[in-house]
């Protein structure tokens, strides 16, 4: 089962695909495209988990919070340089996954998603009873001073274009080498029969929380990405629907396929976008989305392409 | 319309309302523009979400606004109109927004916000897009340095600003130990923290703090935090929720002994006072940024504005007397409007190319005499803050009536420039 | 203000929470119990309820008190008839699967509140009460609906224990909930015990909104507190013990405002979830029932 | 001579059933160990406390005198007990090659390629490698089964039931497969079919009631009266 060449080609044609679009798009689109290359990157965590490894979660809101502030925090009240707050960010999601993990890890099914919800939900109102140091509600926005990098200034157009699709390039590929490692097989494993798993010598508890840990480290690089490119931090980002949104986008995309959750994103975010053209009630979409997807095609698009013919879609 | 590629345009019939309603009020008399390309103007609404009841007024109030400009000729001769876009009174979407109006609908600048994490989630996006940003959002995140170059508030009074004018007014007649409830969340704090400060200042005392989170539904057991020697009750809420905080303030005091009763009108923006069970607010005052029952010494200017708009002497739609609208916020879209207007032909604007000429031109604003322009009453713009300060009003209920009681002057409010934000690149 | 009455206050304040909290939760609970699905939709229900009552006493020519009353009987029938279809159109196609009804009713969740939002809009709007009574303490105003919705839920709460217990429907319910697939043996009408079962816990949430909605109002983003809260309520009581959540909505409601007078509330929310999360991580088996 | 696993006093009651009761129990290095005794004698209870699925009541187990008692199940697989399901327990959407390479990988990742290719061919599979497990026949799943186990490199194979479900021809090839595991490997077998446990067993344990009723060689135990008369009817009904 080595990397060969058709999956290769494919995810490396979707990058050049989307290096080439930055030049090609309008402007409008190509910041779009930007978001749901960030956002994507989110999803794909949340994929790492559930789409592989089958934690329903409910908090990941909580992780992408996690990110943004570990981002933000340290520039908005230490004066950090950019890197080390973007490392700050990624450490973040990936200790409070951690956390989380050690808890909620005991359970399984509805309660670990009933916990996961719960502990997010804490979080979010911690953000707020906190206000005098996160900024509440309101939040706060992330000096642009603090948004060059390597005398590249992520405010702009090209820049942040491309550190998006930096961001999401290593992001796939590293998700795509995860999965066909020997341990991506054991996390599958793990959602497909955990006691049998077990009976492989594998420590479920250890593997699960080794899964989330990677699923809250994309989380939080996509939350502080996502704060340093477009240059706010606030709490609405650790509300519920955020961690609705990535499971929508890795189910519309197809849940264990390493694709799915850009796909859904983008899906997502046009479906949305164009449905607030029509209706106040553009959210309506989300939620039939959710009804369709899970009723009729609970495999996604990439994962009923996968079934149908592309058996080699990884 | 011109050659307009909205495949993915969100406001298409919200344009057609807009500028449609316009030319058809015009009639015959509608200026000869057709040759030249109209002004798009983009508008971030609240028209879901918390602010809900906001943005519907707000809009209201743009539509309104936007036919007195287009029938007084457009700017620079050219037609205007506005795209309306929801936001969903979320910041996220707050900034894809702009995003949309600017990039995709081609809008040469957005205004209109008012919820502060919306403003403060836009506002980068703005900057970067090298786009006006015109917020009527009351918060002091303009004035404090917080935001940049592109983003001003011409239309309405920061919050720093409404409180400091008028406390010395509530400690010489309402009394000096003062309680105060609040949202606790930034714009409350922005109360909590100015307010405080004033009244310390001003020889008086907050006895108490009693912050209401934002999520809350119900608010008795707040109530009793308020300690009995309170001499003033300062209460500001914003929210679905306000008609109950009011109501429930009423059902704890009762028929018995209170304090003196100071609110801010947020805690009951779009609120008929004659609401069963506020009978209690008889007596008691408070702030208006614009007086919602029309007084008696009111201008032409106030009696066009309220029919331009659709508001009755009450302050409730022409169509629907227990629709009360937003009065004392929403004249900041129609002043904002109006100072889009000045500031495009100060500034010659023609096209995109012209906006940082068009941010140059507004922050060149000083006096803003009292006008249809300015329906609320005189303003002066700071340039270096790109925040404008007006006079308050203080309102006192009479007869289930708000009566003007008292008007600060402008320098009430005014405090020490915390930026310059001339002194910033674009 | 002393004390005393201050207590006292907190204390009333608790019992209308409690009240109304139990009539929300029982909802929620009796769903998870017999059918063993977590409904976020729960909420959202709630809201409906809200809105119908406005819409009842907006619409129908009747005075306050009437109308009120027209609206706790329409609202939970209209309520549970669309809570009836939801069954009958997305859960029972999922196979009551516990995580797809989780994410189904998420889905449901936005649907409704998006529908609410088409059709009512997004403005908060008053519902009369049936009446206006205050009731003056010497310290303080309080008012009489308020104890009124207390005496209303416990008589509709008093209604579903006589249902349960002593009517054939009730029967049939609690033994589908102890097995299903005996109850389908004998000959019980599984699937339409689960639609009457999501439909009845709909319909209790609606009639708490009705109690509730002449104090606050009528808003189509109301469902998420009743949402988190009766989650609370149902898992520190024990997630389909009906008499569990009982007590807990007790303890809950009166707690919390007594919680309130020492701490934040906000950081009283945050202990109440982590509580929440850590009696499931800790006692699961004990709040779960048999469920393994 | 020391054995390699030693149970004493094992117990497990499930309520007021008595599964397994006080069983003590020796296996030795290198031997086939059959484990016999009707259905419901606490067969699959007894070993399920030996890999670890159930966590013991009282007694102890050790193996290599080192006290396992306490190990999770995973834990004691990597100590080398592997125990292959009575019923059928593969990742059916997953492929033979992915199956076995998770037992082999658990063992030890490297030549992952060569150690399934070798497990699969033990077992008479090679070419299934690229197919759905939930596509093979059920006899191929059992050998399956049995493949991850051996990709284990177990020191104790513990074998529920394997030759259910198989053809009389592939039961012979089975038998020579578990011949030839021996004596690196120690098997411990649970079977129903006579034939293969008096056939391949070096050493039987008969549990009745979830207590050992006889402990002892094939021979011994087919003239034991107590044996016959309990599981065995005394007649040749190996079915019982």
């Amino acid at each position: 089962m080595s990397l060969s060449a058709k999956p290769l080609a494919l995810h490396l044609g979707l990058i050049a695909v989307l290096f080439a679009a930055q030049f090609m798009l309008p402007s409008y689109h190509a910041t779009n495209v930007s978001r749901i290359m960030v956002l994507s990157v989110f999803a794909m965590g949340y994929n790492i988990a559930f789409g592989y490894t089958g934690l329903l979660s409910l908090g990941h809101a909580l992780f992408f919070a996690a990110g943004m502030y570990g981002m933000g925090l340290p520039i908005w009240t230490l004066g950090w340089a950019p890197v080390p707050a973007l490392i700050a960010g990624l450490v973040a999601g990936g200790a409070l996954a951690g956390l989380v993990g050690l808890l909620a890890l005991r359970t399984a099914g509805v309660s670990f998603m009933i916990v996961t919800l719960m502990f997010a939900q804490a979080g979010y109102l911690t953000l707020l009873y906190l206000n005098t140091h996160t900024g509440g509600d309101e939040g706060f926005v992330v000096d642009s001073a603090a948004r060059m990098i390597a005398g590249f200034d992520l405010s702009t157009d090209t820049p942040r274009y491309m550190a998006a699709l930096i961001l999401f390039a290593i992001a796939m590929l590293i998700c795509l080498w995860l999965v066909r490692s020997p341990f991506g097989r054991v996390m599958v494993a793990m959602r497909e029969n955990e006691e049998r798993s077990r009976m492989l010598g594998y420590n479920p508890f250890r593997v699960k929380l080794t899964a989330l840990v990677i699923s809250g480290l994309y989380a939080g690089m996509a939350g502080a990405a996502y704060g340093m490119l477009f240059g706010y931090v606030g709490a609405t980002f650790a509300t519920i629907q955020y961690s609705i949104l990535p499971m929508l986008y890795v189910l519309l995309g197809g849940a264990g396929t390493v694709i799915g959750p850009f796909l859904g994103a983008l899906l997502m975010f046009y479906l949305i976008d164009i449905a607030s053209g029509y209706t106040t009630a553009y959210l309506f979409v989300v939620g039939a989305a959710l009804v369709v997807l899970v009723l009729f095609a609970p495999k996604g698009i990439l994962g009923t392409i996968r079934e149908r013919g592309l058996k080699w879609l990884p | 319309m011109t050659k307009e590629v909205f495949g993915l345009s969100p406001s298409r019939r919200a344009v057609l309302k807009g500028a449609g309603a316009g030319l058809l009020a015009a009639g015959f008399v509608a200026p000869v523009w057709a040759q030249s390309a109209p002004i798009k103007l983009g508008f971030q609404l609240h028209r879901t979400g918390i602010g809900a009841a906001y943005g519907r007024w707000y809009e209201r109030t743009a539509q309104a606004a936007l036919k007195v400009i287009n029938d007084g000729g457009g700017i620079n001769g050219r037609p205007v109109e506005i795209l309306f876009e929801d936001d969903g009174t979320d910041p996220k979407r707050g900034a894809e927004v702009v995003e949309k109006l600017v990039s995709q609908a081609g809008c040469d600048l957005v205004f209109g916000p008012l919820f502060s994490h919306v403003v403060i989630g836009t506002a980068p996006r703005a900057a970067e897009l090298k786009v006006p940003y015109l917020v009527c959002s009351e918060g002091y995140h303009v004035a404090s340095g917080m935001l940049n170059r592109w983003t001003m508030q011409p239309g309405i009074t920061d919050v720093r600003a409404q409180v400091s004018s008028m406390a010395p007014w509530v400690l010489a007649n309402l009394g000096k130990k003062v309680t105060m409830v609040f949202p606790d969340y930034a714009f409350g704090h922005d109360h909590r923290d100015f307010f405080t400060a004033a009244v310390e200042a001003g020889g008086g005392q907050v006895i108490a703090q009693v912050a209401i989170p934002p999520t809350e539904t119900s608010f008795t057991r707040y109530m009793p935090q308020i300690p009995a020697d309170t001499e003033v009750l300062y209460h500001v809420m914003v929210g679905p929720a306000v008609l109950t905080f009011v109501k429930e303030l009423g059902e704890f005091y009762g028929s018995g002994a209170r304090p003196e009763i100071f609110g801010f009108i947020d805690s009951l923006e779009a609120v008929d006072t004659a609401s069963p069970g506020l009978e209690f607010l008889e007596g008691t005052h408070f702030w208006e940024g614009h007086n919602r029952v029309k007084q008696a010494d009111a201008s032409d200017h106030e009696t066009a504005y309220r029919a331009a708009v659709g508001v009755d002497d009450n302050g409730a739609s022409i169509s629907d007397a227990k629709d009360v609208s937003t009065y004392a916020h929403m004249f900041s879209v129609w002043e904002t409007l109006h100072v889009i207007k000045a500031g495009m032909e100060a500034s010659g604007y023609q096209s995109t190319a012209d906006r940082q000429k068009f941010v140059e031109a507004v922050e060149a604003m000083t006096d803003m005499p009292a006008s249809l322009a300015h329906v609320q009453g005189d303003k002066r713009f700071n340039g270096k803050t790109h925040q404008v300060f007006g006079h308050q009003f203080i309102s006192k209920v009479e007869g289930g009536k708000l009566i003007r009681a008292h008007t600060t002057s402008l320098e009430d409010g005014m405090y020490p420039d915390a930026v310059d934000y001339t002194t910033q690149s674009f | 203000m002393a004390f005393g009455p201050f207590l006292f206050l907190a204390l009333l304040e608790g019992t209308v929470m409690a009240a109304v909290l139990a009539l929300t939760a029982i909802g929620l609970s009796l769903v998870f119990g017999v059918m063993r699905v977590v409904n976020v939709a729960h909420g959202e229900f709630f809201m409906l309820g809200a809105v119908t009552a406005w819409f009842v006493t907006h619409y129908l020519p009747f005075p306050p008190a009437i109308g009120w009353l027209a609206a706790l009987l329409i609202a939970p029938l209209v309520v549970g008839a669309i809570a009836w279809l939801a069954d009958v159109f997305v859960l029972k196609r999922l196979k009551y699967d516990p995580e797809a009804t989780i994410v189904a009713t998420i889905g449901l969740l936005y649907i409704l509140q998006q529908t609410a939002l088409t059709f009512y809009g997004p403005d908060a709007r008053p519902v009369e009460p049936p009446f206006n009574l205050r009731l003056q303490f010497p310290w303080f105003g309080y008012s009489g609906y308020k104890l009124f919705v207390v005496l209303a839920a416990g008589l509709i709460l008093l209604g579903v224990w006589a249902f349960m217990t002593r009517t054939k429907a009730g029967l049939v319910m609690r033994a589908t909930q102890v097995d299903m697939e005996t109850a389908r043996a004998f000959g019980i009408n599984v699937d339409r015990v689960y639609a009457g079962t999501f439909a009845l816990g709909a319909a209790l949430a609606a009639a708490a909104a009705v109690l509730i909605v002449p104090i606050q109002q009528a808003h189509y983003l109301m469902g998420h507190d009743p949402l988190l809260l009766s989650f609370i309520v149902v898992i520190i009581g024990g997630l389909g013990s009906l008499r569990g959540t009982l007590v807990a909505a007790l303890i809950i409601g009166l707690s919390d405002g007594v919680i309130s007078m020492f701490f934040s509330p906000t950081l009283a929310k945050i202990i109440a979830t982590l509580l929440v999360a850590l009696v499931l991580v800790f006692r699961p088996q004990g709040l779960f029932g048999a469920k393994t | 001579m020391a054995a390699l696993m030693e149970a004493k006093g094992l117990t497990r009651h499930f309520g007021g059933l008595r599964a397994v009761d006080g069983v003590d129990f020796r296996l030795q290095q290198g031997e086939i160990h059959a484990l016999i005794g009707p259905n419901g004698a606490g067969k699959t209870t007894f070993v399920s406390l030996l890999s670890g699925r159930i966590p013991v009541q009282s007694g102890t187990i050790t193996l290599a005198d080192e006290d396992i008692t306490r190990l999770p199940a995973h834990a004691r697989v990597k100590k080398g007990i592997a125990y292959t399901f009575q019923i059928t327990s593969v990742y059916p959407r997953l492929t033979v090659f992915d199956n076995v390479a998770l037992a082999a990988q658990s063992a030890g990742a490297l030549g992952l390629e060569a150690q399934v290719a070798a497990a699969l061919a033990q077992v008479n599979l090679a070419g299934f490698g690229g197919e759905l497990a939930g596509n093979l026949s059920y006899g191929h799943q059992r050998l399956l089964e049995v493949a991850m186990g051996l990709a284990l490199k177990p020191r104790i194979l513990i074998l529920d039931e394997p030759t259910q479900g198989l053809a009389a021809g592939e039961i012979e090839g089975f038998k020579t497969l578990v011949r030839s595991l021996v004596p690196a490997t120690t098997v411990l077998l649970i079977e129903h079919n006579m034939d293969v446990v008096m056939d391949l067993a070096t050493q039987i344990t008969v549990l009745n009631f979830g207590k050992v009723l006889a402990t002892g060689a094939p021979d011994a135990i087919r003239s034991n009266p107590e044996v016959q008369n309990a599981y065995l009817g005394g007649g040749d009904d190996a079915e019982g």
